[in-house]
Order: C-alpha cells, then structure tokens, then sequence
C-alpha cells in the first residue's frame, strides 16, 4: 500500500497538492500550508529522476509553498507601509482558488469522460459518395482561395511566426541542468544545523548556502533556519537587504 | 414505413456525407427552406426510432448526422474488430475539458490552470480532430486560440456546447484572469 | 416497416461498413449462418426498394454493401457541389507562407515553427493545388518534403520564386516592424 501510494504519479504540481489535501482531510479553503508544505517537497523529493520540464512546474509550486510558509512563520510588521507584494493571507487565497479551478476541471473531466463512453458506442462512417459524382467536384480556385492576400502579407506572417518561434525557447528553463535526487529533510537538515555551533556562536547563512551543492538542498535549509527561529533556537540578522544572514545560536 | 421523396433524399444525402451536414447544407442539397428541412430530419430521426433502425439520426451543432445506434455496437464491433475509438488519458480528458469550457484558450491559459506544461497533450487532442485552431489571439506573441470540433461533440454524444455537464458553484469557484 | 433485432443490426453493419462486406464477415457479425445472413440481406435488400428509401442494398460479388439510391444522385451532387469558396484561414495562410519560404519543407518542420501539428492543414492546402510534394528528405524516415506549386505562383504573377525581388522582402520586414 505505501509503496504503491509513493509511486502514485501526479499530473502536475496541483494535482499533487489536491491530493494532499485530501489525504490531511482538510477543506481546501483551510489548507495548513506548513503541513502540506513539508509533504509536498517529501513528494517532490521521491520524484528522483524527472525530466526537467516536468520537474520545473513541481519545483515552482514548491517555492510558492515556501514563500507562504515563510511569510506566515515570520513575525509580521503591520506598521511598515509599502511592503511590496501580497500578504501571506492573499498569497494562500490566490493559491486556494488556483486549486479550487483546477479541481472543478478535474471533476468535469470525469463527467466527460463518462460521456465518452456512451458517445463511444456509436459509429460514423466516411463519406461514400455515388460513383461518378467524384469527378464531379468543383475545386475551389487557387487564385479565388487567396483573393485579397499579397505575397507581402504572406512574408509579414512568415515573419511573427518565426519571433515567435524564438520566443518559445526558455532562455532561463532550457539553460538548467539536471537536478539530482536529494536525500535530506527539514528535521535532519536542522539537527545538522544545531550541531554546527554551540550557544553565542555566529554563522553566516551565505557560507552554510554555499555548501549546499543543489537548488532543493538550499530550500531545505532555508525553511531548517525559518523553524529553528521560530523554535527560538537561533536568531536570524539582516542590516540591510541583500545583505549576508547572520545567525546566532542561542 | 413508405418514405417520401424528401425523406428518401434526406436519407440518402446523410448516408453520402457521412459526417455532420450542416442544416443550411441540407436546404439546400434538398430545395427546401432551413426549417421545412429541420421538421423533416427531426421526423426522420423519429422515425429511425419508432421503426428501431440500425442507424439512427443525430442532431450536432446546427446539423444532423447519420451513425449507427448504440444497441447495435456489439454487433459492428465484431465486424470491424476493435474498439471505435481509444479512451482518452485522464491529462487528455483534463486538458480537453478546460478547452471545452473556456474556448477560446490558448496554451498558456490551459497550462495555467492545469500546473503543468500541456503542449504535447494538446497537439495530440488536435491530432485526434477533438480540438482545433480557432485563430490568434491579439496581443504579445499572438498567441494560438484552441477550441473543440464536430467531431469532439459527436464522440461526446453532445448535440451543442450547451450540453456540456453544468459548471457548478461546489466544483470551485471561478478564477479571473 | 418495424425491423426485427438481426435486420437492425444488419444495416448497422452494412452502414458503418460504408464499403461491400462479404457474406463470410456479415454472418459472423450477425452471428448466423452465411444462409441466413443472405436471406436477411436480401429481404432488407426488397424493403428498401419497396419504402423507396434513400439508400439501396447492393449484392456485390461475394457480398453486399449499402449506397445511396441512384433516384438521390442529384441531391448529394447538390450537397457536394455547395462547397462555397472560402477565402483561407488564418491557420492556412501561416502554413502556407512557412511553405513559400522555407520550401523545400517537411512537416516536422513547419509544426516546428507553428508550435502545432499542422497536418491536416497541409494536406488541405495540397487538395487546393496551392502546395505540393516535392519529393523525400534523405534522412530518418525520409519525410516529404512540400513546396508551393505553379498554381501559386500564377496567382500572385510569379513566373518563379525567384522572380521575387529581395527588396519587396526587405519591405515586408519594415513594414511588419
């Protein structure tokens, strides 16, 4: 039964997520984001070796899960006027009601597809038309067929096809490599962290980013570091933005 | 049942075309007016009933279509030897029914709404003439506009888009874009 | 005249069929005896001469097959002869300039710069004398390749492609931008 859920193959990154929330049992519009968040990159992770487009969907959905997930985790600073962006809140409704569309279509799918079933019992032939009458057939006429249309008007479509062409290639998706199975979790990441330093001890979130080789790694770590502040295990400092994190065991 | 000369002519030309003939096709390939010619397809359709005919008429979109009626499926089924058409992947349903219901959609939107990257479903959905091109949409890129075909509401057993399973308020709620 | 069962499914057959089926494939479809099967096929055969209906039951060598009635001739040629000259569409004219300037062109290739499988399309345009084969592509599968026929040219007063002066293509570009 585990081995089979585990191999469970999700359409994409929502797919996945609604069943998640099914399996917590949880209304979609409560969705406990922290806990799905964790199954959710649990999943992503026994994915292993996904080609990188599929992959790419799973890996942005996951971001989002962390960026809510972090937002709600940080202490929040109502009085600081002009924070750009969504609050956390906004941030889960958009996704709420991403789910909610996308489970509507999943639901008429099924109707449909029941519907296939019967219309599939009937069956159509080709046309047959008597003999003789092929021979018949007026063609339509090539010239009358491109009436109105100048070789200039040809060249100009020819054109924005081919700009447009251009444009489906990804510069930024098609220039990343292959990601590799990645074997740590949120728990072990964070006992790993508490064991690099003991009370007073300061570290720099940039030096301890720098050992970790892969994008799901540095991920992991982020959201280890989110829940040992939240744990008040560390403390976390920024002076400026963009600036190195300091962390300081406590 | 005796037809008449316009019944048999209907029959006939529905028999030749084979796929959906449209109903100002059917006036005229019958010298009748469009609603003469609609009573007359509705009555023959009846009739195909009544008498329990192999084949039976079908109304889609604005037109009707002659095909074999559903009891006798096993019996074609063992002349031609297999299935009339493969079911559909879970994706291609998924994809074919956002298509069916925001037509006109492009690629971006399906892919969207579904999370995940929908071209290869949909060209294969336009391969199987269930989904076709619709235009361009105006804007960046301009981008491909998908929407379904005759032969998606003939495989569906759907007379018009208007048969399509309603979208209720408890399947979700509607997203704006 | 009410069918019974097997008459039904007979003419379910004979219809989805659309070509002669031996007597061998119709009883085993039916699931009778050839003798019955011929009994049944030629009683179906004398009914529909009898209602005088659009479609007639022809013994064809070893078989039968169903085709329109010969009294309906001039109706289907009406259906078929209504085809009204459309002007293309937007999805035709894309294909055919991939066609004109890209030729000779496969149809990977094309569905490569549209982003859609164009197949149909093509094979539209190839019916309209607009675009035809020009023969196959040295390589895996040996692809056809297409070109725009004499046709085309003639339309838009070209003896050859290259009487197409660079220029009128430079012009294309700015006007475009």
């Amino acid at each position: 039964m585990e081995l089979s859920y585990k191999l469970e193959i999700f359409e994409g990154p929502l797919d996945l997520l609604l069943h998640l929330v099914e399996k917590n049992k949880v209304d979609i519009s409560e969705i406990p984001i922290a806990l799905v968040a964790g199954q959710y990159l649990e999943h992503v992770r026994e994915m292993g070796d996904c080609p990188m487009e599929v992959m790419s969907g799973f890996l942005e959905m996951a971001a989002t899960l962390i960026y809510i997930k972090t937002k709600m985790l940080l202490p929040r600073h109502r009085e600081q006027e002009g924070e750009a962006g969504l609050s956390a809140e906004e941030e889960k409704d958009a996704l709420v009601a991403r789910l909610l569309e996308y489970k509507k279509f999943k639901t008429l799918a099924k109707e449909l597809a029941d519907m296939q079933e019967a219309g599939g019992r009937h069956f159509y032939k080709s046309p047959s038309l008597p003999a003789g009458l092929l021979d018949d057939i007026p063609r339509p006429d090539p010239q009358e067929l491109l009436a109105g249309l100048a070789f200039a008007d040809l060249y100009k479509v020819f054109c924005s096809l081919l700009r447009q062409s251009d444009d489906r290639v990804d510069p930024v998706r098609s220039g990343f490599g292959k990601i590799r199975k990645e074997s740590h979790t949120v728990h072990e990441k964070m006992e790993e962290l508490l064991a690099g330093g003991k009370r007073g001890v300061k570290r720099s979130f940039r030096e301890i980013l720098a050992a970790e080789p892969e994008r799901m790694g540095m991920i992991v770590l982020f959201l280890a570091v989110l829940e040992l502040v939240k744990g008040g295990r560390i403390q976390a400092r920024q002076s400026d933005a963009f600036d190195d994190i300091l962390i300081e065991y406590l | 049942m005796r037809l008449n000369r316009k019944e048999a002519a209907l029959e006939a030309v529905l028999f030749a075309a084979g796929e959906a003939v449209s109903l100002e096709k059917l006036a005229a390939a019958l010298e009748l007016d469009k609603d003469t010619a609609k009573r007359l397809a509705l009555r023959l359709q009846d009739t195909y009933q009544l008498e329990q005919r192999g084949m039976r008429i079908m109304e889609i979109g604005d037109g009707f279509q002659m095909c074999t009626c559903e009891t006798q499926f096993e019996a074609v089924r063992r002349l031609v030897g297999k299935e009339p058409a493969s079911s559909l992947t879970d994706a291609q349903v998924e994809t074919l029914s956002i298509i069916a219901y925001r037509q006109p959609v492009t690629k971006a939107h399906i892919e969207k709404i579904r999370g995940v990257k929908s071209d290869g479903i949909v060209n294969k959905l336009v391969e199987y003439d269930l989904v076709c091109e619709l235009g361009r949409m105006d804007g960046p890129g301009r981008p491909i506009l998908f929407g379904t075909t005759q032969a998606f509401l003939r495989s569906f057993g759907l007379r018009s888009l208007e048969d399509l399973p309603q979208e209720s308020m408890e399947k979700g709620m509607e997203m704006e874009t």
